[in-house]
């Protein structure tokens, strides 16, 4: 969960030491505020949301709406599920293989549905041009092409010149 | 001023949680800036959880197991 | 052959350990007369302010 | 004060046992009760007797510190929660005058004509839990109080510190109402003091003078404290931790001296003593407090004559270690500090071990007697209503309302959304003010309930049944922790803490408003116990399980019964430790409920309470049970630091291989002619952090011994703080006599060990001539203290936390003390924490007891957060099946295809499912998508008004 978290935290922009997992038992209360002071002071470090990575609060915003929509489609929590249940039966729970897996079978889904989900919400806007999808996604020209012919594919946009923009039906 | 985070915390009822409330009767004292939401076990989180927690604008969130 | 014996238990004194020993028996399947001289029941732990080290309130 | 709710407690105030007859089992007991002249069951609380009497008299429960009326109530949370006449003062039952409070009281529960009445009561058996006495005020005379106004004593500054005392937690002098800046405590009055009659130790003072010393501080931090030791005795389980802690953070000086007396010069006290190093000091504080002992109770001699029951010589009810709850005369138990001065955990634990003596002479006749408490049907209709939530904000005294708000966050509560009625309460958890929850909720047709006070771990099970009382499911409420979690931990920061309440309170709001009425379900208890553990503390859980009426597994990893109390060959009070043993042994051997297995080990635990399945694991094979309960009572193992040249050198032993040296004819014992003993070798902070609290009584028990049989040998005792407490100071004074030396020395300034030639030396700093002593050493025993047994893996299997020294914690320190966090396990004995025999015993009834419960109910009510299925949405892939860690979840044939269902009784809810669904189909009890989805948009507001405040931010 929480490696999953972290990248889909990447995918979005933001720093994932923004979150954080950690361990105290019941009776464990120094160790408790140890963790709890630590981490208000790491980000407190890494600053307010988006700032220091950059992100304007629409982008933020939309990419984070984007990342919600995510974690509840099902073709997601399937790979998801179907992930723990995998590392689960291997019994392998070391953070590098975690780490691969996680590499392997998600983070591909995860770059292009959040990349799919922000330029459909892009485009909802209005028609927009590749080279703007470029800039406002950072993502690359092959990616942003892929996206878009599969939404093309499905029929979901259309092309009109140099403009990409939502069908209508 | 400085940046006061904002933080949101999920605590499992058993282990951080209740390390939560012994630290409060020991009387440590520690930043106000966390906000808590009790849950019986840390495998209750949902990636959504977190990221809807960064999406109503959480600077961080911590998850205690 | 005896008489059968009675389910219920005096408990004298309604300090902390008259209370506590009330309620285990009540848990217990017993009834409790529970007898203090006092007004109330409470004992001197109802005049601690808090109690160590864990200060919790002591009621 | 949860025994005024049972129906199955009868509280009987103002009366006194006159008469008992009979036979255990079949008891009569005469009472009297006074009369309290009012009626119980008219009576509000209202107070309005209060404010009109006329006649004032000095409040006894503010220790005359303060004034109430002659009608009056001790304090506002009193159970009953009826006003009472004091019939010494009132001017109507006195002089036929007056009668103000008859003329306002509203309901007419005013009874000037009430008389004395007799009750005449059946009973199976009897506890005596009559706790302490009060030291008399001529030994407080001898140290100024009553003649200097600034001498108070422990309990006067209990009220003091209170902030719903005479000061409301002011500290102040009462002679000149100024601030005390230097305050004295001074210790062992009326205890440690043969003069007074009480030879005897306290055992309390030096904590709860500790305890007191850093309210005070707290209250008034410019004070300093000083505090007068003769020894310092936090010998209960992480005593010293907090000890230490506290002594640090506050910078109170201690000092090892007995003041003997307090004058009174100009505005100051002044204390004029002798430390140890032998220089007289004199010193000058504005207020002295007397750590004052625990007296034998001011009844016992009258019930002693009444009941046949003997007393000991200080007037306590006399016990023995094998049975240190019995009274000599059967079916007369005795329990708390009339068995002897005792704090809050131990008075629990004996609390709980006699439960279980009346338990085991009346199993026959368990249930009989009982009434059971009926709940009124839930209000559906109200339950479907669009949420009314109702929110309670609790001062907690002055626990919470010191920091946080509460008035502030009580108003912005009123605001939110659903929010019908939001109030402040003094204590929450006090009965009526869970009475008056019951009310509001009817009155204001609440439907959702919010309480903003402490930690739902420790209280929400008190506020669930308000709700069902009411009429509620008791899945309707949410608690908002704006104490442990918030005022505590924000003390410094007032507006902050206030904030993050608020915001506490609104995403407690948000979700209490998608709060859904859950089924409570109910699980059969297998009605059998495994005990872990063969020796003292295990065989007598297995005894006090078996005598009341339930089977038992015990499970010992050796071949043979008997734990480490096979090592033990004499105890203080004369009585023979192995005969105990074999006692006990041969008990539990015949008795037909016990099944032993020894030379097993306990290999695997599952299931939860009611229902464990347990592998027992033997050489040949293994074997499953199951059970309902399990008691651990693994024990501990004797330390065995390499220090002073144990184990390699013959001469150095250990208190309990001097035990067995005690035991034989010549050997190196009767060769020996001087003996040296050093205790804390190894422990408190010398490897392990803590007190063992058993090793002093056991030297001066050993020293004794040597000297009864060689009364010509030399027996030292080199000590950190003498912590023989109770009545073993009997013991350690009688040493002294016989010739024992005792000498203390500092932590920094350890004895050492020094060869000259072929003989040894031990070398020790003395603290009265201020000089390095060497003694010869012929025989060196070490008092080396318990080390934990091997607990971590047992506590790996069942789930349970340990403390930092590897002990098992108990879910509360002071009122759970045999209680595991994981319920349906209970611990006992030296896996719970070092003791000597007595307090073992006492608390494997203890346990024994706890377990006992959920067998005789016959059932446990599971807590409806288990997960739910929703068989529509589920696609049967099974991930959550594979994914559940306690194998709660199977998939099942609904129709042609697979869906996943819950086994209830296995489900902890931990939510693992739930999070990894793919289609989100499982929800958790409680804990829906719904209500932490609501509850982490409600924090986002928190964020928004943050960002709100600072324009700044807002910008950027």
């Amino acid at each position: 969960m929480a490696e999953v978290t972290k990248r889909i935290l990447e995918a979005v922009g933001l720093n994932p030491a923004r979150f954080r997992i950690d361990w105290a038992s019941a009776a464990e209360a120094p160790r408790f505020v140890q963790i709890v002071t630590d981490f208000t002071e790491a980000i407190k470090k890494i600053g307010p949301l988006g700032e220091p990575e950059g992100l304007d609060k629409e982008t933020l915003k939309l990419r984070l709406a984007a990342a919600r929509e995510l974690c509840t489609k099902n073709r997601f929590r399937a790979a998801y599920g179907n992930l723990a249940r995998a590392i689960k039966k291997e019994g392998d729970y070391s953070p590098e293989s975690i780490a691969r897996k996680v590499e392997e079978k998600l983070v591909p889904l995860i770059k292009k549905e959040l990349l799919e989900a922000e330029i459909k919400a892009l485009l909802a806007k209005g028609p927009v041009s590749i080279e703007t999808l470029l800039s406002k996604t950072g993502a690359s020209q092959e990616e942003v092409t892929a996206v878009l012919e599969g939404l093309s594919k499905r029929g979901q946009v259309v092309r009109e010149g140099d403009l990409w923009q939502p069908k209508t039906s | 001023m400085a940046f006061e985070p904002k933080i949101l915390s999920f605590f499992c009822h058993w282990c951080c949680y209740a390390a939560a409330d012994s630290a409060g009767v020991a009387r440590y004292q520690y930043p106000p800036n966390n906000r808590v939401v009790r849950v019986m076990c840390t495998g209750r989180i949902d990636p959504r959880f977190i990221v809807e927690a960064f999406y109503v604008g959480a600077d961080g969130v911590l998850v205690g197991g | 052959m005896g008489k059968k014996k009675s389910g219920k238990v005096l408990v004298l004194g309604g300090g902390v350990t008259g209370v506590q020993t009330a309620l285990d028996l009540a848990s217990l399947g017993y009834y409790v007369y529970l007898v203090d001289k006092k007004a109330s029941i409470g004992g001197v732990m109802a005049q601690l302010d808090k109690t160590f080290p864990t200060n919790d309130c002591s009621l | 004060m949860e025994a005024g709710r049972s129906p199955n407690i009868e509280i009987i105030t103002l009366a006194e046992l006159k008469e008992l007859s009979g036979k255990p089992g079949n008891f009569k007991a005469k009472l009297e009760v006074r009369p309290r002249y009012v009626d119980p069951t008219k009576c509000t609380a209202c107070g309005m007797c209060t404010t009109y009497c006329p006649k004032e008299i000095v409040d006894e429960y503010n220790e005359g510190l303060d004034f109430t009326a002659s009608i009056h109530i001790d304090y506002p949370q009193a159970v009953p929660t009826v006003y009472y006449i004091d019939e010494k003062s009132c001017l109507r039952l006195n002089h036929e005058s007056c009668q103000l409070c008859a003329n306002v009281c509203g309901p007419n529960a005013i009874e000037f004509d009430e008389k004395p009445e007799e009750r005449e009561l059946e009973v199976g058996a009897v506890v005596l839990a009559i706790g302490f006495g009060r030291v008399p005020e001529e030994v407080l005379e001898r140290y100024g109080y009553g003649k200097y106004p600034d001498v108070l004593t422990s309990l006067e500054i209990e009220r003091l510190t209170c902030a719903s005392g005479p000061t409301e937690g002011e500290i102040v002098r009462p002679s000149d109402f100024a601030h005390p800046h230097r305050i004295a405590f001074l210790q062992c009055v009326g205890s440690r003091d043969e003069t007074c009659g009480n030879g005897y130790c306290s055992t309390v003072c030096c904590m709860y003078a500790m305890k007191e010393a850093s309210v005070v501080k707290e209250h008034a931090p410019e004070a300093e404290i000083d505090l007068f030791f003769m020894d310092i005795r936090t010998m209960g389980k992480g005593f010293d931790e907090a000890f230490n802690r506290a002594v640090e953070k506050y910078g109170f000086r201690t000092i090892y001296a007995r003041v003997p007396k307090v004058e009174q010069v100009g505005r100051k006290l002044a204390l004029t003593y002798v430390t140890e190093d032998g220089k007289t000091h004199r010193d000058f504080y504005d207020m002295v407090v007397l750590s004052v002992g625990l007296d034998a109770p001011a009844d016992a001699e009258r019930l002693a004559d009444l009941l046949g029951i003997e007393l000991n010589k200080f007037g306590f009810a006399a016990t023995k270690t094998a049975a240190p709850l019995e009274t000599n005369v059967p079916g007369i138990f005795v329990a708390g500090a009339f068995q002897g001065p005792k704090d809050i955990p131990e008075s629990v634990v004996q609390a709980h071990g006699v439960a279980a003596e009346c338990s085991e002479l009346l199993a026959e006749a368990r249930g009989q007697d009982v009434v059971h408490k009926e709940f009124p049907p839930e209000d559906v209709e109200l339950e479907r209503e669009e949420p009314r939530i109702g929110v309670f904000v609790c001062h907690c005294g002055v626990n919470i309302a010191s920091v946080v708000d509460v008035e502030a966050v009580r108003d912005y509560a009123a605001k939110l959304p659903h929010v019908v009625l939001s109030e402040n309460v003094m204590y929450s958890c006090s009965q009526d003010a869970q009475a008056d929850l019951v009310k509001k909720i009817k009155e204001y047709r609440l439907n959702r309930i919010v309480i903003a006070a402490c930690s739902p771990r420790t209280h929400e099970p008190l506020f669930q049944e308000s709700l069902r009382e009411a009429g509620l499911n008791p899945a309707l409420i949410e608690m908002a922790n704006i104490r442990d979690q918030c005022a505590w931990v924000h003390a410094e920061d007032p507006e902050a803490a206030t904030k993050k309440a608020m915001d506490q309170v609104r995403m407690a709001v948000a979700k209490a408003a998608r709060l859904e009425p859950l089924e409570l379900q109910k699980v059969p208890v297998t009605p059998v116990a495994l005990v872990i553990g063969g020796g003292a503390a295990g065989m007598s859980a297995a005894l006090s399980v078996a005598d009341q009426g339930y089977e038992v597994h015990l499970v010992e990893r050796e071949e043979e019964l008997g734990g480490n109390l096979r090592r033990v060959t004499g105890l203080l009070s004369g009585e023979d430790p192995q005969k105990i043993l074999d006692d006990l042994i041969k008990r539990v051997q015949k008795h037909e409920k016990i099944k032993v297995h020894t030379g097993t080990t306990v290999e695997n635990i599952s299931g939860y309470v009611g229902n464990f399945t347990s592998t027992l694991r033997r050489p040949e094979g293994s074997e499953v049970v199951n059970h309902g309960v399990v008691i651990i009572a693994t024990g501990g193992r004797e330390n065995r630091p390499e220090r002073f040249g144990l184990g390699e050198n013959d001469r150095v032993l250990t208190q309990l291989d001097l035990e067995d040296e005690l035991t034989r004819k010549g050997g190196r014992l009767s060769r020996a002619r001087s003996i040296v003993m050093i205790q804390c070798v190894g422990s408190r902070g010398d490897g392990l952090n803590y007190c063992s609290k058993l090793c002093c009584q056991q030297a001066v028990k050993n020293a004794l011994r040597i000297k009864k049989r060689y009364p010509k040998k030399d027996v030292y005792v080199l000590f950190r703080d003498m912590r023989t407490y109770g009545f073993s100071e009997d013991a350690y004074r009688e040493a002294r006599k016989a010739g024992v030396i005792f000498l203390r020395y500092q932590a920094e300034e350890k004895p050492e060990l020094v060869t000259q030639g072929k003989s040894l030396r031990v070398k020790v700093k003395d603290a009265l001539l201020g000089e390095e002593l060497l003694l010869p050493c012929d025989l060196l025993v070490l008092s080396v203290g318990i080390a934990p047994g091997e607990n971590e893996e047992l506590s790996k299997l069942i789930k349970a936390p340990l403390t930092g020294d590897g002990f098992f914690l108990e879910a509360h320190v002071k009122l759970m003390p045999v209680e595991l966090p994981v319920e349906g396990v209970y611990v006992c004995g030296l896996a719970h924490a070092p003791k000597p025999l007595d307090e073992t015993l006492a608390q494997a009834r203890a346990a024994a007891a706890k377990a006992v419960i959920p067998m005789a109910k016959g059932f446990v009510e599971v807590p409806p957060i288990v997960s739910r299925v929703d068989q529509a949405k589920c696609i049967g892939c099974g991930i959550c099946a594979d994914l559940c860690p306690y194998g709660a979840i199977r998939l099942v044939k609904v129709g042609k295809r697979k869906k996943a269902e819950t086994i209830t009784a296995s489900c902890k809810g931990c939510g693992i499912c739930a999070s990894h669904c793919p289609v989100l189909a499982i929800s958790m009890g409680g804990f829906t998508d719904e209500a932490i989805l609501a509850q982490i948009e409600a924090f986002g507001e928190f964020v928004e008004k943050e960002a709100a405040e600072e324009p700044k931010e807002e910008a950027a």
